[in-house]
């Protein structure tokens, strides 16, 4: 389990980054050292002091990459949790009940499917604009329920969890379907369970594998959808090190100074590697139980 | 001369630290002409002998051990593929269980034919050919089924499309694993008459697999009754069927309800088929064996000759012998 | 036949539905943006007063709702409108970006197709070899990695540096060679890991076995028998990516500064352009729809099980 | 005159002719009509097809180009020019004054949502024009096929620079009738060349204009532009030889590399370098608290290290004082602005009651410069206690936001000249008269009754010197009050190829390929 | 008294989804089907692969929803019940599935399987009295209740569909839908299945409806035999009376296609030439007409009703004697 060791290692130096910056280890992330810069404001290239070199604002890119893998890792992270959630839902339901829930669900999936992702970011962005969104009735005095809208790594992670479902949607919803004619679920209706109950107690725990693996390789799309939208402009605000942004931030010097680039591309990558490794083992681990004995 | 003798053939499943042995010791012989059944549990190593035959088993994962399996007095499993293509279908020809899934869904069942014509007999790769082996295994209007993919024919229509093209290659041995399991009681007993019907015609020889003894009966000239891998008995149909002689040929023909019999209930054979890997000691049936002695959990006997054409597994044979 | 004809009609039924529903909320996201389209038609300093007047020759000051419908209208009459930013036809704006998506989708596919299939089908045959692992691992890389950074290094190291390649643009097949690669490394190792376990399971079918029985020589075995069976699943993955390709290869467009659909789609969104967003919404919806007719029409000549129900 | 301006030429040998000049812009340019092309992208290649009335000479002095000559009455209300005779359209018509009067009116036409119609607005009748309660704009006339008479409803000297601009260059009226909406893809004008091929977001290509009749040779057999990619693209380009200059844009070198360039004896041998007239500042919304307080506004400006932002942009600019750049008509160099000085600011917060410091947010747009600029303020803003939040956006956001009234406290951003004209910056960026609530040029929402004065003033006074005088003191008076914080005035550079040769750079037509030749 | 009365059963399944059309064409499953049966009986249902047998059982416990007739349980119609009326009646029918694999979910214990009925229908006071169910329905089926914290992959094909029988005892019902519960299990299995199906029906008075192809097994275990062709009954008698005297040519030919171990038996085989025709579009008349080797031509135009040929032997053929 490579992946697991990836994965693993890489949220641990997330989780420890803050400390190592106290501790001087790190430099600060976003402090932008006027010895970072050289005599014409160009980043540094890679040296003792600075071992993966500065930025283009001087600031360390090590730090900025380490401190960056909390930011990409929870974004990638909850987005997931959002795609999964809506997908699973969605997926399960449309399978369990079938035409015409189904047919609705299905149809509903495939035009969210075609809205870009970047159309909905843009928007997004521009709804989070400080707005107050009052989730409860009018007339009820709620107001510990009011949300501020603001853009940020909230908005990011819904705007990705909310393009990425659609992929966890068709492979839930394929698989619910084979489910619902297996004889067990059969079994289970006719000892008169309801169709909650056999969606939570059934459904759910048998492609709960299924959502295992397709969470961990969906990570690693949402992690590349958050370097995507950063590159285009429309990530996680600065001057937060998203691996995305600090790509986006560098990709202008590529070419008079590539370690700004090279560097957190590297930690995309492996990040990437990881979850999809992970989610491949994960898949021969959960996989020869599920499927049925042959006969 | 054998057409087909297998000798101690011993095969294994798995790596060598865990291995598991699907097929021990195993040896069989089938004349030109004959007709062999093997029968036993599911499980016990049927098919895997049966496929052996032309090392159609993937190895890895399985593991030739041991043993010889000679057919025309060449062995089958020191062959290169080159020689190993022309004994499959050249000399041996498969009819597996389930027809539906042996025939490839993506391609016309003439042209699944005629591809065996080509291997074997190119000279008479034609339409004409592939009709008249269709008419030979009882396909009404061939002419037109020859251009129908296999899902637009009936499960009993595949299986004779499958022996149609084990036929094609003209073959000396028919190899049919369970050909009628997945049919309905009407429809086997088609098929069975007409393997039966070609088997006179063309002259073949015919192992075929089954667990149901009603087959066997029906068209068997010698049985193996396989258990846990090895031969328990082996003898000719009628005899075996008239008095088997292993305890657990004896206890399966008890345990199969036999129609307009008054049996109020059905004797069993106490626990489970054992599994692979896990087979007990000594004699592998002791622990569902009512005859079961002090000893046979420690030696496994051999397959002992008790008469003439006659093989039983078992030291205790004779007890209860009336 | 007629039944043929029923089920493409109320297919194409659905899709208009589908493609209606891709429009409504298109549409609402986009002037949800909190920017104005008649600001981006008079330009960054134009003053209030002429921005008033664009508003009301565009109808900008009207409901939503009644926008839309003159949307509609327009649509329903093959009209897509004009862009806001160029005064395009968005037909024209679409219809000239599409050669170089087609080109460099089609270069791709096929070139990433002819190194999956063989690759895939030899993994699957040599199932848990070194060689299956190395592929393995070789294509979790390639799916991995950022579309812009590897477009980005590849052009930096083999076309800046080196001069294979031209650095960019659209002046012939060879511009292609450089994005088509990306994608290519991109895509292949997924490609071949479906076909891989596509592949393995199709050889451990009956068929296969009773392929193998009948003599045929492995080659035979594996790409006759194996091959056309073990690509009816990718076929709707394969269809789906296409028409994603079609829709805008966004990143890669991007970076080879190549003049398709995606860099289309991007500065429209950049812009605010709401036609051009909607057209090429609409487009790539169109091909997300038109994909899954094909990839039905295709399972039918592929699987000719598909045929009878 | 047009023969004079190739002695602002650079080269040693005699220009030849022939040859293919090779661009890229990173995004197709909006148009080709020239009322409605409003992006400092567009306008050389709208150079190409069309020509008007008056041009600037190198020193940015108004010379006549299609006109004979020209004169504005005494009392700076009328306009008169008389046309060069023998112009001829690109569809071999010749020109006439009412060609002039037509084009004016085009632009004022709301049917034509022209965002350069405010710059016309000044002509007697164009309101009641607009309004639709007139079939024509009074004030334009051709007495004469060859003299155009304009008439303002106030006299304005500033309007000269209006008929230089590319809005009034001269269009056909039978063309633009034919083909309304879709002009812009047949353009048809009196310049030099003419549009071969437009593919869309894809390439541009210009070919010799058989009916061109104009003063100056030009010597390009065709122009070619690639559209699509960014600058670093561009360079890539440039440094493999697939371009002869490597990017257009006014900063002409990306930021990146910049230093590389510099420190490559080749390539710096093809850089050019000039002032530009710009100015990057912040603005500070003072209708907002705290930055009402004129005290606090000092203060950002004390925190502001202008000397390093420049260092930023690899040194590419010098430090504002004030608002006008140094090309400007008007550039007072005795103004001192403000430097750094985190004390002093430190200082005036706390007079004005932010010892603590406060929270503010800077909107800006995500491109590189302005990014880079953002988080470098940030950081020293938060020097003196100032807690910034960045607010990149895409630039139609970036504008909605920061042209609403109340609503954006800071935002960062250049502004470049329309026309040498202190006017063009200080009335339209701090004319209290123009506050509106949306899409408000004034974005620090800055209104003084002095200033809105002294601007008037000099808007309507007919004396050029009287004129520069009340600018003086009306930029004196808001540098005191600092609406803005004023950061730099970048320079114009433009790399090209050893083998290009043409004029120099210009402040307002930094790139004029028309002019340009391929040596041998 | 009867305990379950089929009345005109059908159940269709349609065949072709059209968007804003009713579906047209059916595959008639279960086709005008009507039977009696009395409590503590087991009536055996045979017929070839696609005949409906599976459908017919299915649709009398409510697991697929008849198209039309009605389901009479202890007199009360089951087919018109809905929602938690229906849930609560569940526990009185029960099944038990053709696949022992299949039928089980794999992600829960042996504990969880038979728990989850005592919880649905809250049989269990407490946990301890419904832990002591368990182990007693275990020891029941025959199993080592000691093995409930198991999961099913961990037993074999007959311990599994031990595990299945004693899921459905657990709700105490009164009538058992058995689908092929022994085709899949190996020969020696098949005896033990049988015999505890038996030995369970004496100790709790159950009633089986039970189907499989095997002839043999099924007038072994059965009172009464339903014989059923192209969805429709064409015989029904008691076993005996199917098994010794069949009328119906369709049950003569079943008959004696059985295969006999006995080798010296003497087979007269009758051959009944083609393939079962396609249930979406059933021959007319009589649907066993094009394979009949008596048919006439009556047959082909005229369906035969189900007549008393003998008391309680009801056959559906116009030249049956
Ligand atoms: N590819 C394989 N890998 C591992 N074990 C296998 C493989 N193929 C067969 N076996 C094992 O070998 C043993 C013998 O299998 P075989 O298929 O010969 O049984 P059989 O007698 O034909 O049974 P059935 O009646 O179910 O067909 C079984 O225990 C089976 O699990
Ligand atoms: N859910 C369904 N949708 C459509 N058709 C169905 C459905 N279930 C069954 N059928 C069809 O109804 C017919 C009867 O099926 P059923 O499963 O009841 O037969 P059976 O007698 O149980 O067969 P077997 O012996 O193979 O189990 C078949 O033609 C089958 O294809
Ligand atoms: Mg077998
Ligand atoms: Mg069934």
């Amino acid at each position: 389990m490579s992946g697991l060791l990836i994965v693993g290692s890489l949220v641990l130096l997330a989780l420890i980054a803050p400390t190592l910056s106290r501790h001087h280890v790190l430099l600060d992330p976003v402090e932008q050292s006027a010895r970072g810069l050289d005599q014409d404001g160009m980043p540094l290239a890679p040296s003792k002091q600075f071992l993966f070199g500065t930025d283009n604002l001087g600031r360390d890119v090590l730090s900025r990459v380490i401190h960056g893998a909390r930011i990409s890792l929870s974004v990638g992270i909850a987005a997931m949790a959002t795609a999964t959630i809506i997908g699973v839902t969605v997926g399960v339901l449309a399978g369990y009940y079938g035409r015409p829930l189904d047919t609705l669900l299905m149809r509903f999936t495939e035009i969210t499917m075609t809205i870009p992702a970047l159309l909905l970011a843009i928007a997004f962005a521009g709804l989070m604009d400080g707005k107050q969104v009052h989730p409860h009735p009018s007339w009820l005095p709620w107001h510990f329920l009011d949300v501020t809208l603001r853009p940020g790594l909230g908005s990011i992670f819904l705007i990705i969890g909310f393009v990425s479902w659609t992929g966890i949607v068709r492979v839930v919803r394929g698989q619910v379907l084979a489910l619902r004619e297996r004889d067990f679920i059969q079994a289970s209706k006719a000892l008169g369970s309801s169709d909650a109950r056999v969606m939570l107690r059934h459904i759910l725990p048998n492609v709960l594998p299924t959502i295992i693996v397709l969470a961990a390789m969906s990570t690693a799309g949402t992690i590349l959808l958050e370097a995507g939208l950063s590159y285009l402009g429309i990530g996680v605000p600065p001057p937060a090190p998203s691996w995305g942004s600090l790509i986006a931030d560098g990709q202008p010097y590529f070419i008079a100074a590539p370690h700004i680039v090279i560097v957190p591309g590297i930690a995309i990558i492996l990040t990437v590697v990881g979850f999809n490794l992970l989610g491949q083992g994960l898949q021969d681990v959960l996989d020869p139980f599920q499927k049925p004995v042959k006969k | 001369m054998a057409l087909l003798e297998i000798k101690n053939l011993t095969l294994e499943f798995g790596s060598s630290r865990s291995s598991m042995r699907a097929v021990d010791d195993l040896s069989l012989e089938v004349q030109a002409g004959e007709t062999v059944c093997m029968v036993g549990e599911s499980g016990c190593g049927k098919s895997v002998t049966a496929l052996s035959i032309a090392k159609l088993v993937p190895t890895p994962p399985a593991r030739y051990v041991s043993g010889q399996i000679l057919v025309e007095n060449r062995d089958v499993l020191r062959m290169t593929q080159a020689e190993l293509r022309t004994i499959r279908g050249g000399v041996v020809s498969y009819v597996f269980q389930e027809p539906g899934a042996s025939l490839n869904p993506v391609f016309r069942i003439g042209f699944q034919i005629k591809e065996s014509l080509e291997l074997h007999r190119p000279a008479a790769a034609t339409d004409a050919e592939v009709v008249r082996l269709l008419k030979l295994v009882g396909i009404p209007a061939a002419e037109y089924r020859i251009r129908d993919y296999p899902h637009q024919l009936s499960g009993g229509m595949q299986q004779r499309v499958m022996i149609a093209m084990a036929l094609a290659s003209e073959p000396k041995l028919l190899v049919a694993d369970e050909p009628t399991t997945a049919l309905d009681v009407t429809i086997q007993a088609q098929i069975l008459d007409l393997l039966r019907d070609l088997k006179k015609r063309l002259g073949m020889s015919i192992l075929l697999i089954t667990h149901n003894l009603g087959i066997v009966a029906d068209i068997a000239d010698r049985v193996a009754v396989m258990y846990a891998g090895q031969i328990v008995e082996l003898a000719p149909a009628h005899a075996l069927l008239r008095r088997p002689l292993h305890p657990y040929t004896q206890a399966l023909m008890r345990s199969i309800p036999k129609l307009g019999s008054d049996e109020a209930r059905l004797t069993t054979i106490p626990g489970n088929v054992p599994q692979l890997g896990a087979f007990p000691s000594g004699c592998r049936f002791h622990p569902r064996c009512s005859k079961a002695q002090m000893d046979c959990s420690e030696n496994s006997s051999a397959l002992i000759e008790v008469e003439t054409g006659r093989w039983v597994r078992c030291a205790y044979w004779r007890e209860g012998q009336g | 036949m007629n039944v043929t004809l029923t089920r493409l009609s109320s297919r194409l039924l659905w899709s208009v539905l589908v493609l209606l529903g891709t429009s409504v909320i298109t549409f609402f996201v986009a002037h949800a943006v909190p920017a104005d389209p008649a600001r981006t038609m008079a330009g960054a300093k134009a003053d209030a007063e002429t921005i008033r007047r664009i508003r009301h020759e565009m109808h900008f000051d009207e409901p939503r709702v009644q926008q839309y419908g003159r949307y509609l209208w327009g649509l329903a009459h093959g009209d897509l409108g004009k862009s806001y930013v160029t005064n395009q036809r968005v037909t024209d704006a679409i219809l000239t970006r599409l050669p170089a998506t087609l080109a460099l989708s089609t270069m791709a596919v096929v070139f990433w197709m002819l190194l999956a299939v063989p690759v895939g089908v030899l993994t699957a045959k040599f199932r848990d070899s070194k060689f299956d692992r190395t592929v393995l691992v070789l294509g979790t890389i390639g799916l991995s990695l950022p579309a812009f950074w590897l477009g980005r290094m590849l052009q930096y190291a083999l076309a800046y540096r080196a001069g294979y390649f031209p650095v960019a643009g659209f002046r012939g097949w060879r511009h292609l060679l450089l994005p088509a690669l990306t994608l290519v490394i991109l895509f292949a190792g997924y490609y071949a890991r479906l076909i891989h376990s596509s592949m393995v399971e199709v050889l451990s079918s009956d068929y296969v076995r009773m392929a193998r029985a009948k003599g045929l020589s492995e080659i035979a075995v594996l790409f006759r028998h194996g091959l056309r069976n073990a690509l009816i699943p990718v076929i709707t993955v394969l269809g789906m990516d296409v028409a994603g390709l079609l829709g805008g290869v966004i990143f890669t467009e991007n970076v080879f500064a190549l003049p398709g659909i995606g860099t289309l789609a991007l500065q429209s969104v950049f812009n605010l352009d709401v036609p051009i967003i909607m057209g090429t919404v609409l487009f790539s919806a169109a091909m997300v729809v038109a994909a899954n007719l094909g990839v039905d029409f295709l399972y039918h000549w592929v699987d000719p099980r598909v045929k009878r129900d | 005159g047009g023969v004079d301006s190739v002695a602002g030429v650079i080269g040693m040998r005699d220009p030849t002719l022939g040859g293919t000049l090779r661009l890229a812009l990173p995004t197709d340019v909006r148009s080709l009509d020239p009322a409605i092309a409003y992006e400092p992208e567009s306008w050389p290649f709208l150079r190409l097809l069309y020509h008007g009335l008056l041009d600037y000479d190198e020193d940015l002095n108004l010379v006549p180009w299609q006109a004979r000559d020209w004169n504005i009455s005494p009392d700076g209300r009328t306009y008169t020019f008389h046309l060069l005779p023998g112009v001829r359209f690109s569809n071999g018509r010749e020109v006439r004054a009412q060609d002039y009067c037509f084009t004016l009116e085009r632009i004022l036409n709301p049917k034509t949502k022209s965002p350069g119609d405010g710059f016309f607005r000044g002509i007697l009748g164009a309101k009641e024009f607009q309004d639709g309660k007139a079939p024509h704009v009074r004030g334009l006339r051709s007495p004469e096929p060859d003299t155009l008479v304009i008439e303002l409803s106030t006299p304005d000297l500033s309007f000269q620079y209006m008929m230089a601009m590319p809005f009034a260059f001269v269009v056909p009226q039978e063309v633009v009738e034919l083909y309304q909406d879709d002009f812009a893809q047949h353009p048809t004008g009196t310049g030099p060349y003419i549009l071969r091929d437009w593919r869309r977001g894809a390439r541009l290509r210009f070919g010799r204009n058989p009916f061109y009749s104009g003063r100056e040779i030009s010597y390009l057999e065709a122009i070619e532009v690639m559209i699509g990619g960014d600058e670093t693209l561009h360079l890539m380009m440039f440094e493999r030889g697939e371009l002869d200059i490597a990017c257009i844009t006014p900063a002409g070198v990306p930021i990146p590399d910049f230093t590389r360039i510099m420190r490559n004896p080749v390539l710096r041998k093809g850089l050019e370098q000039m002032p530009h007239s710009a100015t990057w500042y912040i603005s500070l919304n003072t209708e907002l608290p705290p930055l009402d307080n004129a005290n606090v506004r000092r203060a950002m400006n004390y925190a502001t290290d202008k000397q390093r932002l420049i260092r930023l942009l690899n040194n590419r600019g010098i430090p504002a004082h004030g608002v006008l750049p140094p090309p400007m008509p008007g550039f007072n160099t005795k103004l001192k602005g403000y430097d750094y000085d985190p004390t002093k600011a430190r200082q005036l917060l706390a007079e004005a009651g932010y010892a603590q410091g406060f929270k503010t947010a800077i909107w800006h747009e995500n491109d590189l410069a302005s990014s880079r600029l953002a988080a470098a303020i940030k950081q020293d803003w938060s020097q003196v206690g100032v807690e910034v939040e960045l607010r990149p956006a895409a630039l139609a956001m970036y504008l909605e936001a920061v042209k609403r009234r109340t609503n954006a406290p800071c935002a960062l951003g250049p502004w470049f000249q329309d026309y040498p004209d202190p006017s063009n910056f200080l009335n339209v960026l701090f004319h209290g008269g123009r506050i509106v609530d949306v899409n408000c040029n004034n974005r620090a929402f800055y209104n003084n009754a002095k200033v809105n004065k002294l601007l008037d003033e000099a808007a309507s006074s007919g004396d050029i010197e009287r004129r520069l005088e009340l600018y003086r003191q009306a930029e004196v008076i808001i540098v005191e009050e600092a609406p803005w914080v004023f950061l730099f005035h970048p320079f114009l550079y433009k790399l090209s190829q050893p083998w290009l040769r043409g004029p120099k750079l210009h402040p307002i037509w930094p790139s004029r390929f028309e002019r340009m030749w391929i040596e041998k | 008294m009867n305990l379950l009365e089929v009345r005109n059963l059908k159940v269709y399944f349609p065949v072709q989804h059209r968007l804003f059309r009713r579906a047209t064409q059916f595959v008639r499953a279960v086709d005008d089907v009507s039977f009696i049966q009395n409590a503590g009986e087991t009536l055996g249902l045979v017929g070839e692969s696609g005949c409906g047998k599976t459908t017919l059982g299915r649709s009398v416990i409510r697991l697929v929803e008849p198209t039309a007739g009605s389901v009479l349980f202890e007199g009360e119609d089951i087919s018109r019940l809905s929602g938690s009326a229906l849930r609560a009646r569940r526990r009185k029918f029960q099944m038990i599935f053709q696949d022992p694999y299949g039928s089980l979910d794999p992600r829960m214990t042996v504990e969880q399987i038979i728990g989850e009925a005592i919880d649905i229908h809250k049989l269990a006071r407490n946990s301890a009295a419904r832990g002591k169910r368990i182990e007693e329905l275990l020891k029941d089926v025959g199993l080592d209740p000691t093995h409930a914290q198991r999961y099913p992959h961990e037993f074999s094909g007959g311990q599994r569909q031990r595990i299945g029988i004693a899921r459905a005892l657990a709700v105490e019902p009164r009538l058992i839908v058995c689908d092929e519960p022994v085709s899949a299990l190996d020969v020696s299995v098949q005896a033990q299945i049988i015999n505890l199906l038996k030995d369970l029906q004496r100790a709790h008075g159950l009633t089986y409806l039970f189907i499989a192809h095997d002839l043999a097994v099924v007038e072994h275990i059965s009172e009464r035999i339903v014989v059923m062709y192209l969805g429709k009954v064409v015989e029904l008698a008691t076993a005996k009376a199917i098994c010794r005297s069949p009328r119906h040519p369709y049950t003569q030919a079943l008959i004696s296609a059985v295969p006999v171990v006995d080798p010296d038996a003497k087979r007269s085989r009758i051959f009944l030439p083609g393939e079962v025709p396609s249930p979406i579009d059933p021959p007319s008349g009589c649907p066993f007409h094009p394979r009949c080797p008596i048919a006439e031509a009556r047959c082909k135009t005229e369906a035969p009703p189900l007549r008393e040929l003998a008391p309680g032997h009801r056959v559906a053929c116009h030249l049956a004697k």
